[in-house]
């Protein structure tokens, strides 16, 4: 596969606001770099991440969603990663089952502390991101200029 | 009348194909439907497609205009298609009857002038019925399977392939396709006979429609039997849609992000947010708006246009409706309370 | 079958047990029958028909149905008794206004079927144990029941009624290896390419009528949300291929661990499109990675996706199971 | 549309520097609905305060979008500002442009557009925010305290001081925790039963505090304000209130054989046992393991011998439900298991001991009477060596990765004792570094070194061989880079401490967070480091992190002070972001109480006008506002969208993908 240098893709980033935001904060407070591709949507906990809101980033434009939430076993809600979990999982499934690309999409667990982490995981997914180039199959023609 | 050996029918569409966009219909995913032509496309075994030829005309969602916005100035944006000439293959006599229909309703003041432009673009090929299913009934409006109408009307009899120019426009058509020689239409004449002895058993061709007129309106939109009639609709739009009839539509905005696309899209009477207004909707359960499909139809649209109905028979509602409910169903149901 | 089914119906409206009949009416032809509510024996008598098209699943009515005075009997075959399980589950139903009489059932038959075959203009069909035979407009043929058999019946899940006041017939087991997966397997040993592909072909011909949504049991919503403007994904018609995708991905995302797998949804698509195949694809998952799970088997077990455990798969699972590579 | 206004913060430098602040105030400015943008060198400044309310009253703003650092550090400031201009405060919008752009991007454009993107996303469902107003909930004014260690009666009495109720609740059959098992406290070497049982006396008379021992907290739900907990009263197989403590029982018991784990197993109690001489409440307690009577039904003697009659073999786990508005955790420590340290020999030797144990060798209640002997002989010790650091700052698998705090002043406070007491010995201190930052700790470390002659050697011990009734200890003396080989009498390992293997399961039912290493998170490590991040549970003692006796005092009384701030109040405002069913859309089908983490969301049947002038009676979801959290996994399992979460709806979640994804 050509890996077009030019190509940068559109990132959307769901980050609970318990951990994996603060993950993003920390890791802008130690200033880790990850690229600017990347833009990041607060939302309570990872369970309020609607696979909705995932298809309608596709639809407008992005190449790639990732979604970050506190480790299982630490939600700030106790059980909200666990049912964003299983949803994600499942979506992503039908996804692929569909023939779209797995690389854009992941679930990732950030906690706080782990600033470095975010950034790392950032670094790689948009790597991933590039590499599969622009998001064709679930495009919205519509949306592009 | 004009004649071609079936063996060459690819070379027709070919040669039609090389003019302007050729439609014609071929089996995709299980099932008819009008597909541009390309290269060794066969034409469906199948008596009809499974949507109607309106698509072509009205087709199911089409931009009518765009607003481009930045910041905070908006711009109008022409999305408007201005088309090209096409042919449509292998229309069959109940949906070219519903080109009339839509017609009537495009057509009229004020036109609508994206149905206009397709109207003026396309010439209409239309071909006989040879072997009608159990669920046709266009005999019961006045249909003739066997003479199908259109701008060009066709017959496959044996081996030859028939075409007559109706119109103009089919005759131009006609006359550019050397490939075609001349011939009479007896042959012609027995198909027709053969058409006519199926027709004849057609067992719903034979609907009786007296009373369905303005003079009951009344009668037919009290009728108790809606109430039965409507008790299992789902509200889904199958009906709707399959219709070479229907001309509903809304019209809605897209935030594209950068900007609105203005576009129409195919509506149905059926569904509960049709025609949603400030104060909710006019049709507060499904059996108004199962009324409002049939009245339209059998009632209201005749006594507007000289008696013709909204219906051409071609039974893709009976075929397609999920809970089998149908026009005929209503019809003699209707019917049974008005005689 | 039918007679008895027609003896129970009018015995259960005259001594009172119910007020109201929900079944199947005649139609034009053999096969076009209707769900419908019968309030008198004359009625019942006359229209009432149980046969291989009565594929219509009655469940979902009875949300409706159930909501008005009085009782009404529902004639449930084996499947339609799990989606009226899971209906009960999420309290759609009115349990105590609802007599529900439990059916066997050996199979239903796909008009779609019969012409696929070959036969055109059927007017009649006559059922001989295995064989079917059809008189036609243009002359009489006969085929395997199977060969008509619906899709969803060819790999029937079970053939036990789980919910009932009374049974009419013998009914018969969970069926184990109903090979029900076997597209889906299918699909998923393909490469990404050809599944985009597949899938594509299938979808685009989806004409929006909301068909499969307003005979799902499973889609009760008071407003769906597709047909909500202020949900944001509100469209009338499926514009291009995104809101082609868009549509049947959220919609059975909507479903998972809900659908108990009835199969109108592919019955009733005007456009053919093999929609089950979604659904299934749900609910493979779910069994393999959460454990077997049926919906509408039980009132009680907890649908997986409103369910979790501690030691649940990652995500990741995706990225490293099914499917080839492209 | 809102009219709304845009403040870009330059944060001195920190955003200035790398995002051209005029620039994204331009772009931002011609954004529809925006009214005003500006940009100020310190936004959350009283002068940058003053700018957003001037322009609020004088533009008429209608929302306000303030790009700055994270939300997460002046998100309540700015609400506020905006509340003082007469504006909702949920009207306010942050876009990060700090934390998630100047300050992770170098290249200026870059960083420009990007933050003029998160701009663009915060005006998007800033247009979308509905003013929100806080309900209230009432308080209960009582008070549980989950441990009780000195952390937990210190808060606890500071709290029943205040003159509010409050429980404290102690696995244990006493309430007192490690510090009683201490011998000395460094660096003033008074002696800790000195200082702790007054305590824990003052604790139990006090009439404000009950103290439920034996007792664990099997569950809690409800939320800030309003919990409510059961406590499990564990059978101690004697009634509480009639037992008076007087001990014959222990003394009669024939179950000889007990390991006393007051002790740590040194040596041995009865059967039916009161911990030590100081308990609160002094009470026995029948250990079932042990206990020939209810294991077999056959003995029987302490009833014999019991005058009060407090012997109850048929005594059942009791249950107690009760309200509370606050808990504070405060479930201390223990020092690690040491069975994959076996480079030490602790499991080979007796003569190996952790810190804690050496604590019990020396104290004068313990196993010894106070009489430092070895425990494998008996016999006095005359070569120590400590060992530091064992599993604490550990970078493998098997230990921890933090510092334990406690153990380079606790060893330096037993080798000074040693000394002190036995000068005939030699003491051997092995550290990677000392560490004494605290008030006279250094001094104390100095005293030990120069006035004691401790041997500090700076390196690790690499094993230890029993051989011949000796310890052989191998180490390296890292400064001056050569081997040493020590014949050890005993040797003593100052082993990690970790949170109460408690801890876990009560963070699960506390819905409180924790770090990877099972110490509570607090809710914010500066300015909040006693409030975890679930209003109403707060944090006292090791529980948080390892401290040593006047830290966790003092944290205990800071949890204390938390706790009374809260329980003075009669009503609590509620976060108003929190989930709202729509009942017109609403179906009953449940999907939303299943996943409901609080039990917040109930039904009921309601009419509704239904077409054609009728009524319609529907099962519809309500979602109780002072119990629900706000997390969202219900606005997900509702597949008609129902329910949607105030300040994070659909809606303007769209709206952000939208704009970002333009």
């Amino acid at each position: 596969m050509q890996v077009n240098n030019e190509f940068k893709p559109t990132i959307v980033a769901f980050c609970c606001n318990w951990c994996s935001y603060a993950g993003a904060d920390l890791s802008g407070t130690n200033r880790l770099n990850y690229p600017a591709n990347v833009k990041i949507i607060r939302v309570p906990c990872s369970c309020r991440v609607n696979p909705m809101f995932i298809l309608r980033a596709f639809q407008r434009g992005a190449d790639g969603v990732i979604i970050c939430g506190c480790h299982p076993g630490d939600c700030h809600y106790t059980t909200g990663n666990y049912y964003a979990r299983r949803r994600m999982t499942l979506l992503f499934s039908m996804l692929d089952y569909l023939g779209i690309e797995k690389g854009r999409t992941r679930v990732e667990w950030v906690s706080a502390a782990e600033g470095a982490k975010f950034a790392a995981t950032m670094n790689e997914f948009v790597e991933t991101v590039t590499k599969l180039g622009e998001n064709k199959r679930l495009e919205d023609l519509r949306c592009k200029n | 009348m004009k004649q071609l050996t079936l063996s060459k029918l690819n070379e027709l569409f070919a040669a039609m194909a090389a003019q302007q966009q050729l439609y014609i219909p071929a089996d995709k995913g299980g099932q008819a439907q009008f597909l541009p032509y390309v290269d060794g496309m066969e034409l469906t075994k199948s008596l009809n497609t499974a949507r109607s030829a309106k698509d072509l005309f009205f087709p199911q969602t089409e931009d009518i205009v765009g607003f481009q916005v930045q910041g905070t100035e908006i711009t109008l944006e022409e999305t408007r298609d201005p088309g090209a000439p096409f042919v449509v293959f292998g229309v069959r006599a109940c949906d070219a009857r519903s080109f009339d229909i839509l017609d009537r309703v495009f057509l009229s003041d004020p036109v609508d002038t994206f149905y206009e432009t397709r109207r003026a673009n396309g010439t209409v090929v239309t071909l006989a019925c040879t072997r009608p299913e159990e669920t046709c009934f266009c005999g019961a409006f006045g249909i003739d399977p066997a003479n199908p109408g259109g701008d060009v009307a066709a017959w496959m009899a044996g081996e030859t392939l028939y075409l007559n120019a109706n119109t103009e426009k089919g005759e131009t058509l006609l006359s550019s396709l050397p490939l075609l020689s001349d011939c009479d239409d007896s042959a012609v004449g027995t198909v027709q006979a053969e058409i006519h002895a199926i027709t004849e058993k057609l067992p719903l061709n034979k609907l009786d429609l007296t009373g369905f007129d303005g003079d009951h309106l009344m009668e037919h939109f009290n009728n108790p039997a809606w109430s039965k009639l409507s008790e299992s609709c789902l509200g889904c739009g199958t009906c709707t849609f399959v219709c070479p009839t229907c001309q509903c539509y809304d019209v809605r905005d897209f935030d594209t992000g950068h900007g609105v696309r203005r576009f129409r899209c195919w509506d149905s009477c059926m569904y509960s947010d049709f025609t949603m207004m400030a104060h909710g909707t006019n049709r507060p359960t499904q059996k108004e708006r199962f009324r409002q499909r049939f009245m339209h139809k059998l009632v209201y649209f005749p006594s507007n246009n000289d008696g013709i109905y909204g219906c051409v028979g071609c039974g893709r509602c009976l075929a397609k409706c999920p809970i089998s409910m149908n026009i005929v169903k209503v019809a003699k149901t209707l019917g049974e309370g008005t005689k | 079958m039918q007679e008895l089914i027609k003896a129970k119906a009018i015995e259960l409206l005259e001594n009172g047990t119910v007020d109201r009949v929900l079944g199947w009416k005649a139609g034009e032809f053999f096969y076009d029958l209707t769900p419908a509510v019968f309030t008198s024996r004359e009625e019942i008598e006359k229209d009432f028909v149980y046969s291989v098209f009565s594929g219509a699943n009655l469940s979902k009515y009875l949300v409706k149905e159930s909501r008005k005075d009085g009782k009404v009997a529902a004639f449930l075959k084996p499947c339609d008794t799990y989606s009226f399980n899971q209906l009960l589950k999420e309290h759609r139903i009115w349990r105590d206004h609802v007599h529900v009489v439990g059916i066997a059932c050996d199979g239903m038959c796909d008009m779609e079927k019969i012409r696929a075959y070959g036969a055109k203009g059927v007017l009649s069909v006559e059922r001989d144990g295995d064989t079917l035979k059809l008189e036609t407009l243009y002359g009489p043929m006969t085929m395997n029941k199977a060969d008509a058999e619906a899709e969803r019946c060819i790999c029937c899940k079970s053939r036990k009624l789980v919910a009932y006041d009374e049974k009419i017939g013998e009914d018969g087991d969970v069926i184990e290896n109903s090979g029900r997966f076997d597209m889906v397997a299918k699909l998923e040993a393909m490469t990404p390419d050809e599944r985009y592909a597949f899938w594509q072909g299938e979808l685009s011909k989806c004409i929006r009528c909301n068909a499969c949504r307003d005979v799902c049991p499973a889609c009760t919503c008071e407003k769906c949300v597709f047909d909500n403007p202020k949900s944001g994904i509100a469209q009338k018609a499926a514009v291009n291929s995104f809101e082609e995708s868009m549509y049947h991905i959220i919609r059975a995302f909507h479903v998972a661990s809900r659908c108990t797998d009835c199969g109108e949804c592919s019955r009733v698509c005007p456009q053919n499109i093999p929609l089950h195949l979604l659904n299934r694809k749900f609910i493979k998952d779910i069994n393999e990675l959460y454990g077997e799970y049926q919906s509408g088997a039980d009132l009680e077990t907890r649908p997986p996706l409103m369910n979790f455990t501690q030691e649940d798969c990652e995500p990741s699972v995706v990225y490293e199971r099914g499917g080839k590579q492209a | 549309m809102q009219r709304i206004g845009v403040f870009v913060c330059w944060c001195g430098t920190n955003i200035a520097a790398t995002v051209d602040v005029k620039a994204v105030a331009e772009a931002l400015g011609k954004e529809p609905g925006v009214v005003f943008a500006t940009d100020y060198q310190y936004m959350c400044s009283q002068a940058g305060q003053d700018m957003i309310r001037d322009a609020i009253k004088e533009h008429n703003l209608g929302g306000v979008v303030i790009c700055s650092c994270s939300p997460r550090m002046h998100e309540t400031t700015f609400r506020k500002t905006a509340e003082k201009a007469g504006l909702n405060p949920y009207m306010v919008e942050i876009a990060n442009i700090r934390e998630q752009c100047s300050w992770i991007h170098k290249d200026m454009p870059t960083a420009t557009e990007k933050a003029v993107i998160l701009g663009r996303a915060a005006i998007a469902k800033v247009h979308l925010n509905a003013p929100l107003t806080a309900g209230e909930s009432p308080v209960t004014k009582r008070a549980l305290v989950i441990g009780g260690g000195i952390a937990g009666i210190q808060t606890a009495l500071d709290i029943a001081d205040a003159g509010f109720p409050v429980d404290i609740v102690e696995k244990k059959p006493t309430i007192g925790g490690k510090m009683t098992q201490i011998d000395k406290t460094f660096p003033t070497l008074d002696c800790a039963a000195c200082i702790l049982t007054p305590k824990m006396v003052e604790a139990a008379q006090n009439e404000n505090i009950r103290i439920f021992s034996y007792s664990e907290v099997d569950s809690v739900k409800g939320f800030v304000g309003n919990f409510h907990a059961t406590i499990r009263r564990k059978a101690r197989y004697v009634k509480e209130d009639v037992c008076t403590g007087c001990g014959l029982c222990t003394e009669k018991c024939p179950q000889k054989k007990v390991p006393n784990e007051f002790n740590l197993g040194l040596d041995n109690r009865r059967a039916i046992y009161i911990p030590f001489a100081q308990a609160v409440p002094k009470v026995a307690t029948i250990d079932p393991n042990y206990c020939t009577m209810l294991k077999s039904g056959k003995c029987g003697v302490c009833a014999k011998v019991c005058t009060a009659g407090a012997i109850d073999y048929k005594q059942k786990d009791e249950f107690i439900e009760e309200d509370y508005g606050a808990i504070v955790v405060a479930t201390g420590f223990n020092p690690i298991k040491l069975d994959r340290y076996d480079e030490y020999a602790y499991s080979q030797s007796p003569d190996v001991v952790t810190s804690l144990e050496f604590e019990r060798l020396m104290n004068a209640a313990g196993p010894t009477a106070g009489t430092l002997l070895r425990p494998s002989d008996g016999e006095h010790p005359h070569t120590l060596v400590f060992v530091q650091c064992v599993g604490s700052r550990e970078t493998r698998d098997c230990g921890k990765p933090y510092c334990s705090k406690i153990c380079c002043m606790y060893t330096a406070k037993h080798a000074m004792l040693c000394r002190e007491k036995y000068p005939d010995t030699e003491v051997y201190v092995f550290y990677i570094d000392v560490r004494t930052p605290g008030k006279n700790f250094d001094e104390f470390y100095r005293r030990a070194v120069e006035e004691y002659g401790v041997h500090y050697i700076k390196g690790m011990v690499g094993k230890v061989v029993p051989e011949n009734g000796k310890l052989k200890v191998q180490a390296s003396d890292l400064l001056s880079n050569e081997q040493i080989h020590i014949d050890a009498d005993m040797v003593i390992l100052a082993a990690a401490i970790e949170p109460d293997e408690s801890a876990r399961s009560i963070a699960t039912m506390l819905t409180a967070s924790m770090d990877t290493n099972d110490f509570f998170t607090e809710a914010h490590p500066k300015l909040r480091p006693v409030e975890s991040p679930t209003a109403g549970i707060f944090l006292s003692g090791v529980c948080q992190g390892p401290k040593d006796i006047p830290e966790t005092v003092a944290q205990a009384g800071a949890a204390a002070s938390k706790v009374i701030g809260l329980l003075a109040k009669d009503h609590l405002m509620c976060n108003p972001c929190v989930a709202e069913a729509n009942e017109l859309m609403c179906n009953g089908c449940s999907s939303c109480e299943k996943v409901c983490p609080y039990g917040a969301i109930t039904y009921s049947d309601k009419e509704f006008p239904g077409p054609n002038r009728t009524r319609v009676l529907r099962r519809v979801a309500s979602v109780n506002p002072a119990v629900c959290q706000g997390c969202g996994a219900c606005t997900v399992a509702c597949p008609s969208g129902a329910m949607d979460l105030k300040g994070f709806s659909t809606s303007q979640i769209m709206a952000e993908v939208d704009a970002i994804c333009k």
